[in-house]
Parts: C-alpha cells; structure tokens; sequence
C-alpha cells in the first residue's frame, strides 16, 4: 500500500524546509535523502575527544596537515574543522585512501547523496557540497568527523545524517565519505 | 562432546591422579575436577537489573553486537554478547522469552548478494532458535534507533523501518516467522507503535501519521494529524520516553510535547513545557547525545543535558541528568553525571536506577531516586554502547 | 597423499617434548594441538600495557576482584596473573558472560582442547588445566590475557597458542578461553 | 551511476550557478565543479616505499583488513584496504598485479555453513576479480604468520596450510583458478618454499621435511632432515627472513641459522651464530614480538630485540633492532626504537627503510643503514598492525 497523498503533501512540506537545506526540496523525497553517514557521538571518544568533545568534533590523531594547494580551498582535509565538513558525518576519505572527493580504491560511491550547503572562507562563496559514501569495505576508522550544524531528526531525511547512504551500491557496507564541490549556491548561506 | 570426553579422559587416565598430594600443604584433598563441556544459561526471566546495552562498534562496522549487563554486579557485569550486525536493530519479548535482532548480512563479510533477516534468540541460552528472512535487501541502515524495529498486536508482529531511499514498512508475523506486507510511507520515518495493531510514523512537514492494520498487515485505515512539531525551530529528537502509551518527546531546545498511542490515531497531548534552564550555559542548556529521553515506571522523565547547547550540539552528549515531572509539569531534580554520558536508561528494579553509557564506553549506576552515584561497571561491556534498552 | 612414515617418527618426536606439556604427547598430535587462543602481543596495547608492557601480560581494565571464594583456589578470575592462566592466550571468559570454567551463553565449548599444568598457590599441586575456547559469537573483547611461559612455535601445537581452536565447534568465530581444572598432574612442574 | 548523475544534474540545474560572485572575494571564478563519482586507483606497479600491514583487529576477529600504506607519504599514508577476515592470510604477485587473501566466512557472520576461499584482488583497483573455494572448511585459523599460506611452481601456485588439528597443505592454481591437491602432513607446520616446485615443513622432532610437487600438485618425493632445530631449548621462531632462496631463522634465545630452500631438499648451513649480546639485559636481551626477523635486499638481517628476555617473553615485542651481517656473522649495528614495536619490515627502496609497527598501533620508520628516527605515520592504517610485508 502506498500512501501518495502523504507524498504530495511531503513534497510541500519539504519545500518549506530549512534555509540551507531546502534547495534538496526540488529533488524530491525518493532521490535525496539523508547524509550517509552513521554517525556517532559516541565515536568522538575513539577519537580522544575526551573531557573537551562537547561541541567539538573528533579531528583524529596528530597528522602533518592535508592541504590543496591552492589558496582559494584553504584549510587541512584530514581536520573535521575543513570547510566544506560542514555537514559531514562519518570517516574522512582523505584519511582512508580516499581524497576530499574520491573514494578509496576498492570501494564504490554512492550514487545517491547528501548535499549540503558550506562557505568557503577563501572566496566568501557558499558552495553546494555533496557527500557521498564510500561503500563496499568495512570501516575505514580513520578521521572520523561528525558535524550536526543544520542536522534534524530522520523524519527529514535530506537533513540527517544519521543513515546509511550506501544505498544504490553494490555493498551496503560503508566505508568513508567525500565531501565534493558541485557548484555554487544560488542563495547566500545565512 | 564425545571427542572432548575422550581426550580428557585419556589425558587423566594418562597423567592425573585426584588423589595425589602435594608435601605440606594444608588442603588434603586437591581441587575437584571440573565438568566439561560447559556452557553458561541465564534466568528465563532476567532480574529487573539488567540492560541490553546496543554496542554499536563503528570502527568494524560489521561486527555490532548486543550486550547483556547487570548493572548490579560490578564484578561480573558483561551476561552475554549477542550478535547485531551492520546498522542492527533489537526488540525483546518477556512474554515469550526471545530477542529478536535484524541485521544485514553478505555472504562475504562485505560483499555478494545482501541478505537482511530477523533473527530469533533464546533469552535463557542466547542461542538463535530462528530466522525471518526479509525480502527485498531494503532494511533502514542507520545509526541505530529504536524506533526502527517495534511490536504491534500485543507483541505478535514486528515493524521494520526500509529506506532505499524510498520510505516504507514491513509487517512480520513474529510468532508464526513469516512476513506479512509493506506499507509505503514516503515522506514519514520511525515506527510508534500505536493502539491494539497499528502505529504512528512523524512526517517530514511536521504532521504525524497513524496507521490501523488488518489482520493481514494491510493498511486498513489512515490518518494525518497536522503541525505536531516545528522541525526547523523546536525539532523533536526521534526516541521517545514511553510511560505506558505515552511517548515524550523531547525537542532540541528541550521542550516536551507528549503523544498519546493509545488510541487508533495518535493525539499529541496539549501543553508542551520546558525541562527549564539554569545557569553555567555555554551558551545555554539543552539536551544532547544520542538517547537523551528515557522514564521510569513511575512516569518520571529523564533527560540528557549538555551546557554546550547550540545548533549542531544535539548529540554531542551530556554531562547532567534532568529529571522532570511531566504531570506536573515540573523538574524535580539535577543530576551531575561522572562524564560525558551519551544514552541513559532506567531500570526496571522497584528502586530504578539510572544508567548512564558514556562516551568512552564506561556504564555508570545512579540511584534514580536520589540522583546519587552509586557504582560504575567502567567500560567492560561494548566498545560503542549507545542504546541502553530495557529487556 | 600421507606421509604416515612421518607420523610414525612424529609421535615419538613428540614424546620428547618439553617437560611440562610432554604429557600431552601420549595423546598423539591429531588428538590434541595448540591453544585455541588468537593471542596478540599486539593486543596489549589495547589494554593499555603501554611501556611497562614488557613481560607483563596485560591485565584489562581496573575492576573489583573476581574471586573463586574458596581459600584453596586464590586470586582475581579477571586477572591475567591467576594461577590456572599460566598458559592461556585469549579473552578470559570469566569477563565475557561465562567463568573460568564455563562458556558465555550463546556460545559453543570447543570439543578438543589444549592442556596445560598450572601450580596452584595454595596447595601447591600442579594442576591439568584444560583451555577450552568459546566459539560461534566474535570477539568478547574483554580481559586480554596473553601468557607465553612454556609456548613454543606452532611446528610443535600442543605447545602453541597462537591457533584457533574453535575446531570441532559449529562455527570457528572465537569469542573467550576458559581454564578449567581436570585433575592433578603426576609430575610435579618444575 | 546515472542516477547520481541525474540528482547532481538537476541540484545544479535548479540550485547553482557556477559564475555566481561572491562581492568582495579576490577570487573572480569559484571552485570548479568535482567530477563524481570518483573512485581513487593505485599505481599498477607500487611503488617501492609502499607496505602492506596487516591488520588483525583482534577486537573484532571477523573484521580483518589489510591496509595499503606508503611509508614515504606522512600525510597520506594509507592508500586502501583490503579484506582480510577471520585470522585471514595474504600473498602478492607483483608479476601479476595481484593480491590473494585466504579468509574465512559464514552467511550470518557467525553462523551457518562455513566457506573458506582465495580472493584475487587487482593491485591497481582493489577490486576482487575472482575467488577460489577451499574445499573442506580445514583452513589453517591462527594468529596470522606470513608461512601458511605462500607461493610456489613460480608463482603460479599456492600452498595452503589446514589444521582441523589434523595437518595438511592444499596446492592451488592461481592462474587457473582451481584446486589441484591436498597433502597430509602429520607432525609438521609452516610452508616454506623449496626448490622449482615443492616445499619445506619444520617438523615437531625438530627435523625439517621437504616435498617436491609434480606437475598435478601431488606429492612426487620427499626427504627429512633430522635435528634442524632443539625446540625445547632453542626454538626458532616460525617466520624467517628471506634473502633470496635462503630462509634465515631466528631463535627464542638469538641464535640465527640459515636453510638453504633453492634445491629440492631444504639444507640447513653450518654455523648457528649469535645476533650478540648486551649490557642492561632484565634478565638479558632476546628476540622478541610478532615478526621479529627481517632483511633487506642486500641481505642484511633486522632482529627486534627486548632487553627483558626470559621464557615467555619471546612474543612481548622488542624496543631496538639489531642489525646483522649473516655473512661475517657479525653485528653491525644497534637502533634504538620510539617504542614497543612487534613487526619489522625493510622497504624495497634503494635507500631500504626500516619500518616499526608498534604495539600501540603507531608505525615508524627509519633509515635502516643509518639507523636514524626518519618519521612516524602515527597510528593512521590499521588497529593491530602484526605483519609489515613487501607487496
């Protein structure tokens, strides 16, 4: 049985979402979703958050910094506090193989993702990010990362970031997430 | 068992004696030689102090297991692990002595064709005595939530929660193990069981949506209750406390809104109220962690409390406990916690006792009643405990 | 193909053994084997041996003693320094659900098992320990007890540990070791 | 793969612009949009820095994984994994731009029926592309050392150890996937490959017990060579390291001895020599950790030793490494380690590096013929990192 007078009135609904996230309201329910990223408070121990995690994210062990290279993407992509983590959840492809917007060899991305919306502090331009999830290996277990600015309960799905987004992949087993650029945001970020 | 047996008794035969006696010793007769094998069995019906801790394992994301506590024996806390593979979810039954798992499995650790099936478990030997094959590869993977997996028709059938990302449920006949149907619920999420054989999912425009089943687990009738929450500016986290059919919620700003299931269609109670505030914010109080709600049998409500709260805190975890009176409408009492505490639990003792499962995986017992630290069980029992369950 | 001439040679070589285990021989080398116990020098860093890991075996988290009650069986069944662990190389079941003689619920007692003689403090009599493995549920994770005293490489299995001896159970998926008492040795340990 | 792209196309359809200018930046275009998806490749020949750890994850047995790891790359370090469950083994063929993993698993991750199988992964991809079932669920489950599972016949074939505890070797084709054969061999344990086509097992009388294989895979002559090793009083630790067809073995107490592997019968060399002794011994220096022995390719010997060698110690990890000429018998230097190290491995660079995998997961490296501290990659690859092997 499929209730599709509730999916209409959903895509309204949606479309009344969040500022950041409601441009994902024009995908539709059945395409977005939320982030893939099993999340975990209760990971920032792992991490040595320790006494100091509250608000603050795991940035993983000490590492020498990841950087692009270029001025305009500045900051470390193995740090949780990167720019374009803003609404990222889950190990950092960057620390497993992977980099900021590939997957590890081996794995496979999702090809359905999260998008979220994060100012880069270079250009002052907010940027549309998709996370995607790597899938197909166990736990990657480095870099584990979880931001919730903007995260809402499961209810709306393009806005949480506590599923599993392995989803159109061969393997349902989640492994890390990349964080991509795939434009510029019409609409400032507030 | 007979192998066993033999090589033992060969090695005794061989080279024991239970009778030799070592010079000086002031025991005359040596230990008594212990039955093998040997397996341990727990109580058919556990004792009121015991929890089902879900270890969630994030760093083998494949291996989640269940842990069974006493969180009243500090010495030997850990009964048994139970497996809970891969975004697993639980349900138990008193009535009929069974836990019940659903998890994901591939018949390669990681890869091959995916199986998602309910297992059956023997609450007395942990051992499974059945399985429920669920169709379709759909199951809901998601940090796990309760609410995810829940009974209706007094405890005969199971909800499970699917996302591909289209949002539907299955209803499984737990008693004769077959699946029964699925209902697609696009635009809604999470299972609250509602009335005799129904429940209610919280949908994305702030709605709720309350479903009857018949008695082939077919929709048999519907219906929407508009604007129960504000999902951008008072946001309610997805597990509730539940005081009989009462399920209190909690928003992320700490207000409570009340839903009675008791009924056919879910009736939000009037009168949200705040857990309150105080001092020492940093900017200011609110809940946070993963299982921030919980009550006690008496109908008092627990809530998990960080200093830290601004957007994005809400599951960084708590460092109080604030209890809270929902008839009254009132809090009754502040609870410091022994360190960042992630989910909290009530147990089922006449004297309940508050069970706090911390960040670095360390399970501490207060007295519900007081408020008072009573012990902790340090982190003996789950690697990532973040559900604490009641069985 | 079977080299039973080599067998023949085997078991007498095996009836040379080590002193302490040497009564194992009698039991010919497909009876019985090394110790079921996935042992880890590695792992003691998990239970945070740290430096002063050397030697020691690690003795797992800070918890009340575990005792037998009796005066003739002394000391802490979650400790790695129990008399009856002089061999062990594993999970201690005592901490995992089951005891030091008895399998956590849920699991299944290996039916071949690797024996040890352990010097009971209190009276002084070597015992036969048999180190019994817990299979079928993974990894208990609990109290990590790793002691090498008398282990040697796994050409000689009866004195290894480093195997998995979920072997005649219905699955090989090790969880925890037990050590249980299944008489007095003849000889006494030197 | 469409469907992402259609998602992607149409966020970007409605919801971005790429010439949209943010006022004030000093940068007139944004970031490029990433192209997705995008999945990370290796070089089809690594390059000679790279080292294959493996890691056990003795917290979640079944969960095993091989982890990729540059050691010239501080920031980048792990480059992937690989699967490697269930106290799994690992080979690979540069030749053939192939990994092997022997592992083992069940449908419900602890239970059911258990397969145990070769996977063939690309070097390039880290994809499998192809699996060999073993017959008989008889695969040799141990703490994972490098000789139960190796080449031979040039690399065509591999040899399996089984232990039920009844002790066989299985001959598998890889280049045409199948299983050839299965050897019976009581009493002895490890493989280490002989000659063209055979191997080498040590044996519980200390002798040593070489096999030749025909062209099936069958056993076609064999030879024992008595008294190779006192394994009461002198045991050699089970993994040697290899120069060239020579097999130079270690034992508890120091002693190094060399087997010749290069002709049909494994011949021990005269001349069992000591890696030496020093001062500050509690109660004296010893070999000590999980892969204790290595060389690089000028043939020089790396033994981790531990200054609180006594019976027992031999698997408590080393806090320097000895460097030995096997040659001149001699030893040419010491290297102080940053802490407790279990593996040793030497790169296959010119300049080789000597990479320290340490207990509390960190791994090391230093310039192996100065002996000099050259960096850590911290603890960035693996949980129990027991294994340092050259691909």
């Amino acid at each position: 049985m499929r209730f599709d007078k509730l999916t209409e009135k959903f895509a309204r609904g949606v479309a009344r979402g969040t500022s950041r996230r409601s441009l994902l309201a024009l995908l539709g329910a059945g395409m977005t979703g939320a982030a893939a990223f099993p999340v975990l408070p209760v990971a920032r121990a792992a991490s040595g958050g320790g006494e100091g995690g509250h608000g603050a994210h795991p940035g993983g062990a000490a590492r020498p910094p990841m950087t692009s290279g270029l001025e305009q993407d500045p900051g470390d992509q193995s740090s949780c506090d990167y720019w374009r983590y803003c609404a990222i959840d889950g190990f950092l492809c960057s620390c497993c193989g992977g980099s900021v917007n590939t997957c590890p060899p081996g794995t496979e991305m999702s090809p359905i993702t999260w998008i979220g919306t994060c100012t880069n502090p270079a250009d002052g331009r907010a940027y549309v990010i998709s996370y995607n999830d790597c899938c197909g290996t166990s736990s990657c277990g480095q870099c584990l990362c979880n931001r919730n600015e903007g995260d809402r309960p499961q209810v709306r799905p393009q806005s949480n970031n506590d599923y599993n987004w392995c989803l159109g992949s061969q393997s349902s087993v989640y492994n890390c997430s990349v964080a991509a650029v795939i434009g510029v945001a019409l609409e400032q970020p507030k | 068992m007979r192998s066993f047996a033999l090589a033992a008794g060969m090695a005794c035969a061989a080279l024991c004696s239970t009778t030799a006696l070592a010079a000086g010793t002031p025991f005359p007769q040596p230990l008594a030689e212990e039955a093998l094998p040997s397996v341990a069995k727990l109580p058919a019906q556990w004792p009121a102090s015991w929890v089902m801790l879900h270890d969630f394992r994030f760093m083998s994301i494949v291996d989640g297991r269940i842990a069974v506590v006493d969180t009243a024996d500090p010495v030997k806390p850990l009964k048994g692990l139970i497996r809970a593979s891969q975004f697993a979810n639980m349900l138990s039954s008193r009535e009929r002595g069974e836990i019940y798992t659903a998890e994901t499995f591939y018949p390669r650790l990681t890869r091959g064709e995916r199986t998602d099936a309910i297992t059956i478990w023997d609450m007395a030997t942990l051992e499974p005595k059945g399985e429920i094959v669920l169709p379709g590869g759909k199951r809901q993977q998601s940090v796990t939530y309760p609410h995810l997996f829940q009974f209706t028709n007094g405890g005969q059938w199971a909800l499970i929660a699917n996302f591909t990302p289209a949002q539907s449920v299955t209803v499984v006949d737990l008693v004769n193990r077959k699946v029964l149907n699925e209902i697609d619920l696009p635009g809604c999420a999470q299972i609250y069981p509602t009335g005799e054989r129904g429940f209610t999912s919280l949908c994305a425009d702030g709605s709720l949506f309350s479903v009857t089943l018949d008695a082939n687990g077919a929709a048999a009738s519907s219906k929407s209750v508009a604007k129960v929450q504000d999902i951008d500016k008072q946001a309610l986290f997805g597990t509730p406390a539940m005081v009989g059919k009462t399920a209190w919620f909690v928003s992320f700003h700490g207000m409570i809104q009340g839903i009675d299931l008791s009924g056919t269609v879910a009736k939000p109670l009037p009168g949200m109220f705040s857990v309150g505030t105080a001092e020492g914010g940093q900017p200011e109080w609110r809940p946070g962690g993963w299982q921030v709600i919980n009550a006690d049998a008496a109908g008092k409500l627990y809530v998990l409390m960080s200093p830290y709260g601004k957007e994005g805190s809400h599951k960084d975890g708590g460092s109080e406990v604030w209890v809270v009176d929902p008839v009254k409408k009132v809090r009754t009492m502040r609870i410091a916690l022994q360190g960042q505490t992630v989910a909290i639990g009530l147990t089922r003792e006449d004297k309940p006792m508050l069970i706090a499962a911390r960040a670095d995986a360390v399970v501490d017992v207060y007295d519900a009643t007081t408020g008072t630290f009573v012990r902790t069980l340090g982190a003996t029992a789950a690697a990532n405990p973040i559900l604490v369950q009641n069985p």
